[in-house]
Formats: structure tokens, C-alpha cells, sequence
């Protein structure tokens, strides 16, 4: 798990001049939104947007995921369709309860490959639960494709379902945000925060940031591109961190380096989870350097 | 012929005005005598208040063919501009020359103006709206003359520009001419612009719609300047004068450039103890304040001095101590009129001791950094900031020019493009400023340094700051928007725009209708 | 900038309160007859709202402080696309002479502006004068003599009578030609279709006349909305000024028209006041007004009014004494059974 | 395709295009743009509305824009979303043919 997504930029499908700048500000991940920031009656307007934005905007390396409409909606299956024609990198399911949500979004990203003779297996997949019942399979749907490659918590929803609203200090989602991530780590895909909508509110938002960043998330989508550099500060490791960090990678080549089975650094043995997180702090610092 | 920066300045212009084509920055050696205004004395018995303005222009002896004055620190709320011009057309007085300070959207009558012969030539830092339109489509038949607010002071000075009457509105005033920009119904703040034209034009009238008792003091406009007041209902609106609070961007685009720009500034060699600075008022640039601020406060630093328009947000980093003077030419909003009252070092300035090159030190001459905005830039670094896309006038020369030759540091901050319209062109419809006075471009996607600073490019990238070549980001921005069609212009020409030494760096032609 | 767009409902008071404070506040009021009001918010703040009537967009205000922003493109482009979902693509915009430049920037094109200030925009460039092009085309064709006088009647007739021929039998005394304009908004019981036939049907044996749809520009909603309200709006003075401008400074000197006639009313407040506006607004012009008396049946006048009343009270014979043959035989077929119907259930003026 | 209603997609937001499609009463293909950048880009914006409308077959539609300085990928998607809608085709949409 190299790749880094701390930011997982929303832009909303019909906005052409959001779509032309979202790359610039830096976010790791872009997510086009089918689904609830367009209005129903411009669905496939849309659609149309999106599909031309994928093919025709130069987004560099950034990966580019869109937010279908669900396959319930009637339109869900369309979405797919004109994604995948396009080239997407990532399909994120919105609302999604059990595995075979997952599998029967997967059948149709098949087809479209197909059809529109790419890679089968390329478009990889997202998954997002907002209900009770999504946040109780989240290890079933964490499991249930190789496509998939993270899961997400779209708080919103959930807590409508939960009979309760969201606070300033998260704790009607500690539960479904604690499931999600051992769901996750243990299907070994990427775990993401939701948004928080309250974009002026940046002491609030920091304070979210920090909670998630120590419960364990690995990043956190956001509906402002203000907030992209909040979240990759938060997520900078510290001097310490680094150092660290770059001490256990040097005790794992050199123990690679003489062929032992066993890396040790200062008399100590180091497990491989410690080797990973690691990697990824240093991979974080250099992501920090780079902004 | 063709000037330095390659622009063709027809050879009759030059002989017309009897001018030099633009050279370089500092070249220009003058010779010549400030010219003095006419002399009058008033008695002890003599009384300057006047029933109207009618009555003014009678008695300062307002005839065809002469030249007044106007400034425009009322902004779009302005109603003298307008209402002195109707009263001298009524009055069949015809053939004025019109030297304002400046003239925004709200003087769109004066088109009228011209074509019933009022108005036959004009001089001003900008033009916009209908007037504009109005003029690049060749209403008037002489070209406008854009100055730069030192430039215009300048020709002031020098007797380019001889003011025969100005008709100065004030906030408020006595009825022996002490004015002040601070008290009054409607408020603007400093009258940087205005004291010029009241030290040098033969005759002054003060115009204000709130008289105060005698002495009006502290004020900017001194009784020894003034020959007349007229009192009005309204000198304008209120609101438009002095917008209530400049606030920040939300903008997250103006952001991201305010904040790139910030990071070069703070990487540059001039972000140091005791640095100086100025903003424009576009959204970008003055958020760049914003981000300084923060880094101002962890590394410990403080500003000597912050110049040009005041804005909120600059009187705020006055007040918590982080800048230790404000020069005030012109103040943006009403929290920093209201400033002079309770800040004792902010300074309230005219528009020679800003920018006028020709004296023995303009404040902008001690200037480290300048953040400046840009309608386009090129790839040689030359910036418009007069006409659009379009070739059509909607902009002002103001100060950009000015600070940009005198600054240490130039910084432009704009978007790449906005909409379809680039930024970053080949090569700039008209020149205000010549690329030789601006050091960065700041964009929203990358930061392009001029060669002639490698100095900066070193700092820059080994600070970590990223640079491009400029041409990289003129490629970037055709392989968004594809390459425009050139516009077409006639032979004719609407405006000519003068270098703050009174050089020619450009001139503006009539637009081809299609 | 994210603004949010959402619609009114005219039955929350705190939103239309809004809405009509916004208006107040601008010296601007929501017109009683609009369709839907939409509201621009930013975060819970209404910062902008606009309404459609028909084919127009009306009470559009955008609060002063967010004037120069894209709150108006947010808005306007809503209101659009409410239009487009409905069908119409040929619409209006009544509104100020202040907004009349932010207008022009997102697509429209002035049809007039009133010393009054208002001012009526359309979204297609030269609409107006390509209406007035498609009828002098029909008239290049028709043999008129030299210098050819030229009249006018605006007819809604609802349904064509007696009284109608009438009038245009005296104006045909003083006209070489004539230009009947049928009102052109389904605001009748007798739709438009049905109307401009029994007007054709009715006026067959007459020569110089030049039958046409007055479409938007002649009593249309965009021109004169309040015309078809059942009370008497306050607005009524405005609007016929709106209505009667266009006339007189476009259509009529382009079709070359110097006289109008209308006949006297004495019935119906609106018209009434139409009519005198007219004859005030004309002065000064090549126009001339002439007003003629109603024709009178057994010491009754004839109007259209009448005729559906007797419809409703089932009275034919006092029917055949008023309407021409042609009218009468269609009221009689199979076709006007639903406008019958229609008749007998209903209360309103038209 | 054939258009046989009105159709409309876009809005006046900067960078954006509003573009209407209609059936033509006449034959053939009629245009009418209005765009802030009509002296720069009104011949390269025909060309691409001309372009599209060849590319999904359609021979006789009016075509009105209202530009704001949108860019190649916005106006093709509104273009194409305004001719779907005008032809009532909704879903099933050839998108390796766009």
C-alpha cells in the first residue's frame, strides 16, 4: 500500500470549470460525483461532462475516481458504461449494504471492458457504506473483489439512519469508523474518512483530521480544495517520525542486503507491520516535501 | 519607430506630443523646472463659499479649450465627476481636456459628453465600462492619454499636464477649503491623489456635501490651496465610495496563487527584518497578505512599512504590530479610512512622494516586494493590465508600472486563464509594464522566474520551490484553450500610454468591427 | 463560489417573506401572476431570486452586495433551464434598466426599453423584427395600391361576433389595409387554433386584410400579463404602456401602420384601461385611435362576454342573433363540445 | 440522429456553455453562438459544434449557444447532451462512439 490517499477531492460531475482546476490543488485522489451533488434532472448532463473530462483533460498520473449512482437508481449501470469508456481509474459505489452490491456493480464494469476492449480487472473499485447494515458487512464487502481496492464511511447518511445527527466531536461515528477501519486493515484495502461539510469551520476540521488520522484512516474525503493542505499537514509525519523511519528501512536493506530472515535494529528484532509503517511515513514525508 | 520592447509608436505621435519612445526603466535624465500655478490672493474679507457649482465655474473663469482636473478616490460612488461635467455642458462651454486622476464604470455619461463636443480629449490612469467600450470603438477623437499615478504626477509637475480648474470632491471641508477624506457622510480615507492637483492647478474648487466648522484639522487639502467651496446634497454613494470591509478570498484558486506566491516571497532574499511591501487589491494579491502574516509570526519577522492602497486586512497586520507604518495613497475600504483617527503612523500620502520618479525619493523607491495582478503577461514578462482580450480598453495603468520599476522584488499573481482567456500570452496586446521591472509570475499551476534573476531561480529551487520557464506556461495554457484568433485593429489610434518618465510604450488602436 | 439554488414554495411563509423583502429592499416587488420563484442562498442567506410567468422571467433581483459576482449567472441559468424543461425556447426577461447590461452578457437582446425604466428582453437576436419580417412577406405578396393606408385591430375574440365584423367593416371604410392581429396566449376558453379560424371563416369575403398571430409582441404575456388576470391588477397601467410602446415604436412603423382601432369598452376595467392608454400614449405619433361604439344587438351590446354567458345559460337564439354564421355553426359542431363544456363549468372572464 | 424535440444542457456559470437544440423547421443545419470569446474562438467553437453534429449523424437541427469561455470538453459534452435529449435517447448510449 505505497500509494497515498489522504485527499480524496469531490467534484461535483456538472461544474466544467471544477473539473478543468480540481487537479491543481494538489489533492492525491479525484473524485468526480455522479451521484448526490447532481440534481436528478441533470443526471445525464452529467455524465456527459464527466465522460469527456476523463477522456480529453490531462490529468497526469493523478488518479481519477468517479461516484456512480447506485444500480438501484435506474441510471447506476449508464455511469458505468460511460466511465469505463472513458478510462477511468476508479468506480466508487455509493451506498453500498452487502458484497453482492459490489459483485453486481463488478459484472457490469466487466462487460464494459469488454465492450470497450480494456484490460478486465484495470477499472478497479471503491466501496461506500452509509447504513447500519453496510458498516455490519464491511468486512464481506471489503473482501469481495480483488477490484476493490478501499472502503469508505459516508457519514451523512449513516447517522440519518442512526436516528441522530453528526457533533462536533465524531462520537456517533466511532463505532461504524472503528469497524470500518478493522474491516479494512484486515482486508488489507485503504480505509477513508467522509467529508466534513462545514468548509469554513477549519479549527473543526483540524480537530476531525487529527481524530481520524490517530484512529487510523488513511485519508479523508473533502468537498473543498481548501482543505487538501490541512489534511496532508496533519498527515506529515514529525522530524522524529522520519528519522525513525528511514533508521528501520536502512536496518531492512542491509538485513535484505546479507540475506537474514531476521531485520534487527539496535539489538532489537523488527517485525515486518513496523517495516511497512515505515515505508509509509517516509513515503508521507517526502508526499509533505513535494506540496 | 519602434520603441525598446519592440512596440511601433507611430513617428507622428512622437512629434505630436514631442515625446521619446520608451527606452529602459531608469535611463531618462530629466532637465526641466517644476512649473508653478498662477498666483491669487485672498483677503481677509474674501469669501470662498459658493451658492452651486454653476456658480463656480463662472467665477474661476472656466472657459473652451482649457483643461480640469478630478480624482477618483469616490470610486464607482463618484457623483462629481458627473454632475460638474453636465453643469459646464449646459453652461455651452465645449472643447475641455479632462484630467482625472482616474475614471471607473460610473462616468459612462461622459460618452454623451463627448460627442455633443464637451469632452475633447482626455488624460487618466484608466478607463471602464461604457466609456471605455465607447472609446476603443473611437468616440473621441484625440487619444486618451494613460498615466501611471507617478507618471501622472509627474506631467503634472512638469507642465505636461496644466490644470486650468480642479474640481475636487471632498468628504468634508470649512468654508475656507481645509478638507479632510476622514470626516464627513461619505468617507474615502486618504486624498493622496487629490492634494497633487491642489497644489498645482490655477484654480481649485472643493466640492462636499458635509461643511464643517472652521478649522476643519487635521485634513488633507489645505485652505492655501483652495479658491473655492461649493456645498452639494450628495458628492455620491456612500457604500461605493468605501466598500465596508474588504474581506479575503474564499476563492480557493486566488488561494492556491496567494499562497505559491507567499512561498516565493518568503524564499526570496528580501523576507527579512524590517521588509517592505505592497499588494494590489485583486483577490489573489491580497491574500498573499494572509499567508505572510503566517509566517511572519513563525519566523519572528515584522514589516517596516506596507504601501499603496490600505486595505482592512493591512491596517489589521498594523494594528497587531507586525507593520510598523502604512503609507496611504488611497484606502480601500472604511475600516481603513477610519484608520488615521486611532493609528499615528499611518500616513496619509499624495501621489508624487508614492510614485513619481522624478523627485528626490518616492516612497515606492524603498519598496523590497510588490504583488501585482495582470489581465495578461507574456513571455517576455511585459504585463497589460489596460485592455482585454478583446483588444478593448477596461483596465488602469495605476500604480503597477510604478511599483513594479521601483520594487526589489515584482511578483505577478494571476490565473493561468480565466474561462477561455489566457493569461500567459505570446505577446501582450498593449504594455503598462515592462517585463524588465517584473521579476516572478505566479499562476495557479506553476511559478515562472524571469531570466534575468537567476539569482532568484537558484534561491527558489533550492528552497524547494518549483519554476518553470515562462514559455512552458504559455504552451500549457494553448493546450488548454487552443490558440486564439489575433485581433484586428485599425490604423487608428485611441490611446497612448506613457512610461511613468513619459516615454511611449505603447499605444492602443481603434478596434476593427466586424 | 457554490451558491445553492433551491425553489420557493409559496406556502412557506418565511421563504416567500424572504423572497418579497429581497424584492422590497430593491424597490422591487414579486408580481402576483408568476409561476414559480426560484431563491439563490448562500449558506442560509437569500441573496437572489427570480420568477417565471409564462415565457418570461420576472421579479429578478439580485441582492446589491453580490451584484458583479456569478450569483446571476447562477440564477439565470436555472431559470433557463426551467424554461427549456417546459418547452419554451423563446422567452422574455421584463426588467430594470440597471440589470439591462448583465442581460445582454448572458444572451439577451433588448426588444424595448420605456422612459419608465423597464425594459423587455428576448433571448433570440432580432426576434422581434423577424415576427414583423414573416408578416410583411405575406403582405408583399397582396396587390395593394400605391401609398396604401394602413390600419390595425388587435382581436382576442373569444369567440368572433358580430361586434367584431362590425368593427372591422367601418375600419375597412378608411384603410386600404388592414392588419388584424389575433391574440396569441391560451388564456381563452376558445383556444388560439379556434379563434384565429373563426376570425378567418368569419372575415372570407373581405379583401385587404392580412390576418396574423400577435405571437409575443401583441397582448402577450411577456407584453401584458396582467391582461389576462381576472382582477384588475395594479400593474395594468405599466404593462399596456409595455405593450402599447412596442407597438407604436416597433410594429407599426415597420408594417407601416397609421391607424389602430379598438371598440369602446365599457365592460371590462383592464381593456378600458388599455384602450385609454392608448389613445394617450398615440398622441404625438403618425397613429391615429380611432374608438368605435360598440354595435348593439336589442339595445345590448355585443361582446364576446355576452356570447358565453348565453353559452352558459344555453340561450342560442340570443346566440345566432349576435355571432356570424360561421361562428354560429361551429358552436353547433362536434368540435366546440369541449369549449361548451368548459364554459358551463366555469366562472372566470375569459 | 434525428432530433425531434428541444433539448438543453449547460448553464451561464463561467466556463460553461448553455446550448439549446431544436428541430429545424427548414433543412439543414443552423448555428447561432454568442460567446465571450466569439472574436478569438467563434470560428474554432463552430467548427467543433459542426464536428459533433457529424459525428453522431445529425443533418438538420438548430443549434443555439450562449458561451462563457468554455473549453473543448465542455461544450462537446454539452452539445452532446443537448442532442441526446432532443432525439429522447436517455440511455444505451454508444460511448466509444462519442
Amino acid at each position: 500500500m505505497s500509494q497515498l490517499r489522504r485527499t480524496m477531492l469531490y467534484v461535483p460531475g456538472n461544474n466544467p470549470g471544477m473539473l478543468r482546476d480540481a487537479y491543481i490543488y494538489g489533492a492525491d485522489s479525484l473524485m468526480f460525483d455522479l451521484e448526490d451533488s447532481i440534481a436528478l434532472n441533470e443526471k445525464s448532463t452529467a455524465r456527459f461532462l464527466v465522460f469527456n473530462a476523463i477522456k480529453d483533460i490531462d490529468y497526469g498520473n493523478k488518479e481519477i475516481v468517479v461516484r456512480i449512482n447506485s444500480l438501484e437508481s435506474g441510471i447506476g449501470e449508464e455511469d458505468i458504461y460511460a466511465v469505463v469508456a472513458a478510462g477511468v481509474d476508479v468506480i466508487r459505489l455509493p451506498k453500498t449494504e452487502t458484497a453482492q452490491d459490489v459483485l453486481d456493480v463488478e459484472a457490469i464494469i466487466e462487460k464494459a471492458e469488454i465492450k470497450y476492449n480494456k484490460v478486465v480487472g484495470s477499472t478497479r473499485m471503491m466501496a461506500a457504506m452509509e447504513s447500519p447494515l453496510g458498516v455490519m458487512n464491511a468486512y464481506s464487502i471489503a473482501t469481495s473483489t480483488k477490484r476493490l481496492l478501499g472502503i469508505a464511511i459516508g457519514a451523512e447518511d449513516f447517522v440519518t439512519n442512526m436516528y441522530t445527527s453528526r457533533s462536533a466531536d465524531g462520537s456517533e461515528l466511532m463505532v461504524a469508523r472503528s469497524q470500518i477501519l478493522m474491516a479494512a486493515r484486515a482486508a488489507k484495502v485503504y480505509a477513508i474518512d467522509t467529508v466534513y461539510s462545514d468548509v469554513d469551520n477549519e479549527a473543526g476540521f483540524r480537530k476531525e483530521v487529527a481524530l481520524i488520522k490517530q484512529l487510523g484512516f488513511d485519508g479523508k474525503s473533502i468537498i473543498n480544495p481548501r482543505q487538501v493542505n490541512i489534511v496532508h499537514e496533519i498527515y506529515t509525519p514529525s522530524k522524529k517520525e522520519v528519522d525513525k523511519a528511514t533508521r528501520v528501512i536502512e536496518a531492512s536493506h542491509e538485513a535484505e542486503k546479507k540475506g537474514l530472515g531476521v531485520i534487527s535494529l539496535d539489538g532489537k528484532m523488527i517485525d515486518k507491520p513496523i517495516v511497512d509503517r515505515a515505508e509509509r511515513v517516509v513515503t508521507l514525508a517526502k508526499a509533505a516535501e513535494e506540496q | 519607430m519602434k520603441n525598446s520592447l519592440c512596440r511601433e509608436i507611430p513617428d507622428n505621435i512622437l512629434e505630436q506630443l514631442n515625446k521619446k519612445p520608451y527606452s529602459s526603466p531608469f535611463r531618462e535624465v530629466p532637465d526641466f523646472r517644476a512649473v508653478g500655478r498662477k498666483v491669487v490672493s485672498v483677503g481677509p474679507n474674501d469669501k470662498k463659499l459658493l451658492d452651486s457649482i454653476d456658480e463656480a465655474i463662472d467665477k474661476t473663469g472656466l472657459k473652451d479649450g482649457m483643461t480640469i482636473s478630478f480624482h477618483h478616490h469616490f470610486r464607482s460612488g463618484d457623483r462629481v465627476v458627473n454632475d460638474v461635467i453636465d453643469r459646464i455642458a449646459k453652461k455651452g462651454i465645449k472643447n475641455i481636456c479632462l484630467a482625472s486622476s482616474s475614471l471607473t464604470d460610473i462616468h459612462y455619461p461622459i460618452v454623451e459628453h463627448i460627442k455633443n463636443g464637451v469632452i475633447t480629449s482626455i488624460t487618466t490612469s484608466g478607463l471602464r465600462g461604457e466609456l471605455a467600450e465607447a472609446i476603443s470603438r473611437g468616440v473621441l477623437e484625440t487619444p486618451v492619454v494613460f498615466r501611471s499615478h507617478g507618471g501622472r504626477a509627474r506631467a503634472i509637475e512638469s507642465g505636461e499636464i496644466r490644470i486650468d480648474v480642479a474640481f475636487l470632491g471632498v468628504p468634508s471641508s470649512d468654508e475656507y477649503g481645509n478638507a479632510s477624506g476622514e470626516r464627513g457622510n461619505s468617507i474615502c480615507g486618504s486624498l493622496g491623489y487629490a492634494r497633487v492637483d491642489s497644489r498645482y492647478a490655477d484654480r481649485v474648487v472643493l466640492i462636499t456635501d458635509c461643511l464643517m466648522d472652521f478649522p476643519n484639522l487635521p485634513g488633507s487639502i489645505k485652505q492655501v490651496d483652495v479658491d473655492y467651496v461649493v456645498v452639494v446634497d450628495s458628492i455620491g454613494d456612500a457604500s461605493k465610495i468605501a466598500s465596508g470591509a474588504t474581506r479575503f478570498t474564499t476563492n480557493p484558486k486566488e488561494l492556491l496563487i496567494a499562497q505559491k506566491a507567499s512561498k516565493v516571497i518568503v524564499n526570496s532574499s528580501y523576507f527579512k527584518e524590517g521588509f517592505s511591501f505592497q499588494t494590489g487589491s485583486g483577490g489573489a494579491s491580497l491574500a498573499v497578505t494572509r499567508f505572510l502574516k503566517k509566517h511572519m509570526l513563525e519566523d519572528g519577522i515584522k514589516a517596516s512599512f506596507a504601501l499603496g492602497g490600505i486595505t482592512q486586512p493591512m491596517v489589521e497586520l498594523h494594528e497587531e504590530g507586525l507593520i510598523e507604518h502604512l503609507y496611504d495613497v488611497q484606502s480601500f475600504d472604511l475600516y481603513s479610512a477610519n484608520s488615521y483617527n486611532r493609528n499615528r503612523k499611518h500616513h496619509e500620502i499624495d501621489a508624487s512622494y508614492y510614485a513619481n520618479l522624478y523627485t528626490k525619493g518616492c516612497i515606492a523607491n524603498k519598496l523590497d516586494i510588490v504583488i501585482l495582478s495582470a489581465l495578461e503577461i507574456d513571455i517576455d514578462f511585459n504585463v497589460n493590465v489596460i485592455t482585454g482580450s478583446d483588444g478593448a480598453i477596461r483596465g488602469a495603468s495605476g500604480g503597477h508600472s510604478d511599483t513594479a520599476a521601483s520594487a526589489k522584488l515584482t511578483v505577478i499573481v494571476a490565473p493561468l486563464m480565466r474561462g477561455r482567456i489566457p493569461t500567459v500570452v505570446k505577446s501582450v496586446q498593449n504594455i503598462i509594464t515592462p517585463g524588465e521591472t517584473v521579476d516572478v509570475l505566479v499562476t495557479d499551476r506553476g511559478i515562472a522566474v524571469n531570466p534575468r534573476r537567476q539569482d532568484l531561480i537558484d534561491r527558489l529551487n533550492k528552497a524547494g520551490v518549483p519554476t518553470m520557464l515562462i514559455t512552458e506556461l504559455q504552451c500549457l495554457v494553448e493546450s488548454f484553450i487552443g490558440s486564439p484568433k489575433q485581433n484586428e485593429f485599425e490604423d487608428e489610434i485611441v490611446g497612448i500610454i506613457e512610461y511613468r518618465d513619459g516615454t511611449i510604450l505603447d499605444v492602443i488602436r481603434k478596434i476593427k468591427e466586424v | 463560489m457554490a451558491f445553492e439554488v433551491k425553489d420557493i414554495s409559496y406556502n412557506i411563509e418565511n421563504e416567500i417573506e424572504s423572497v418579497t423583502s429581497l424584492l422590497e429592499k430593491h424597490n422591487l416587488k414579486l408580481d402576483s401572476f408568476v409561476e414559480k420563484t426560484i431563491g439563490v442562498y448562500e449558506q442560509d442567506l437569500l441573496i437572489a431570486t427570480g420568477s417565471i410567468a409564462g415565457n418570461t422571467l420576472r421579479s429578478i433581483c439580485i441582492d446589491e452586495e453580490y451584484r458583479g459576482t456569478s450569483v446571476i449567472n447562477t440564477l439565470v441559468s436555472h431559470l433557463l433551464n426551467l424554461l427549456y424543461d417546459l418547452s419554451c425556447t423563446h422567452f422574455f426577461i421584463y426588467t430594470g434598466v440597471d440589470a439591462y447590461r448583465s442581460f445582454i452578457k448572458l444572451g439577451f437582446h433588448l426588444v424595448i426599453k420605456l422612459e419608465s425604466g423597464i425594459v423587455l428582453m428576448e433571448n433570440k437576436a432580432n426576434g422581434i423584427q423577424d415576427y414583423l419580417k414573416e408578416i410583411k412577406n405575406i403582405t408583399s405578396n397582396r396587390e395593394t395600391c400605391e401609398k396604401p393606408i394602413i390600419g390595425s385591430i388587435v382581436i382576442n375574440g373569444n369567440p368572433f361576433t358580430n361586434g367584431h365584423r362590425h368593427l372591422i367593416d367601418l375600419a375597412k371604410e378608411h384603410c386600404d389595409l388592414i392588419y388584424i392581429f389575433v391574440v396569441w396566449e391560451e388564456n381563452s376558453v376558445f383556444p388560439n387554433e379556434v379563434r384565429y379560424r373563426l376570425i378567418e371563416e368569419g372575415i372570407s369575403d373581405l379583401n385587404g386584410i392580412v390576418l396574423c398571430k400577435g405571437e409575443n409582441y401583441i397582448i402577450s404575456s411577456a407584453t401584458f400579463p396582467t391582461y389576462f388576470l381576472k382582477d384588475v391588477s395594479e400593474s395594468v397601467q405599466q404593462h399596456a404602456i409595455l405593450d402599447l410602446t412596442i407597438f407604436r415604436d416597433i410594429i407599426a412603423p415597420y408594417l407601416g401602420i397609421t391607424k389602430r382601432f379598438i371598440g369602446e369598452e365599457r365592460l371590462c376595467e383592464t381593456t378600458n384601461i388599455y384602450n385609454q392608454t392608448m389613445i394617450k400614449l398615440m398622441e404625438g405619433s403618425p397613429i391615429t385611435v380611432t374608438e368605435i361604439k360598440r354595435k348593439e344587438s336589442d339595445n345590448e351590446i355585443i361582446s364576446a362576454s355576452h356570447v358565453r354567458r348565453y353559452i352558459k345559460e344555453n340561450k342560442w337564439s340570443e346566440i345566432k342573433k349576435v355571432v356570424p354564421k360561421t361562428t354560429y355553426d361551429f358552436l353547433n359542431s362536434k368540435g366546440a363540445e369541449p369549449i361548451i363544456a368548459k364554459i358551463s363549468n366555469s366562472s372566470s372572464r375569459h | 440522429m434525428k432530433i425531434i424535440q428541444n433539448g438543453s444542457a449547460g448553464t451561464l456559470e463561467s466556463s460553461d456553455i448553455l446550448i439549446q437544440v431544436n428541430p429545424n423547421k427548414s433543412k439543414g443545419i443552423n448555428i447561432h453562438i454568442d460567446s465571450v470569446v466569439k472574436k478569438q474562438f467563434g470560428d474554432e467553437i463552430r467548427q467543433l459544434i459542426i464536428k459533433t453534429l457529424q459525428t453522431l449523424e445529425v443533418d438538420c437541427c438548430e443549434v443555439s449557444v450562449i458561451d462563457k469561455g468554455a473549453l473543448d470538453f465542455a461544450i462537446v459534452s454539452r452539445l452532446q447532451s443537448a442532442l441526446f435529449k432532443g432525439a429522447g435517447v436517455d440511455m444505451n448510449i454508444c460511448w466509444e462512439e462519442l
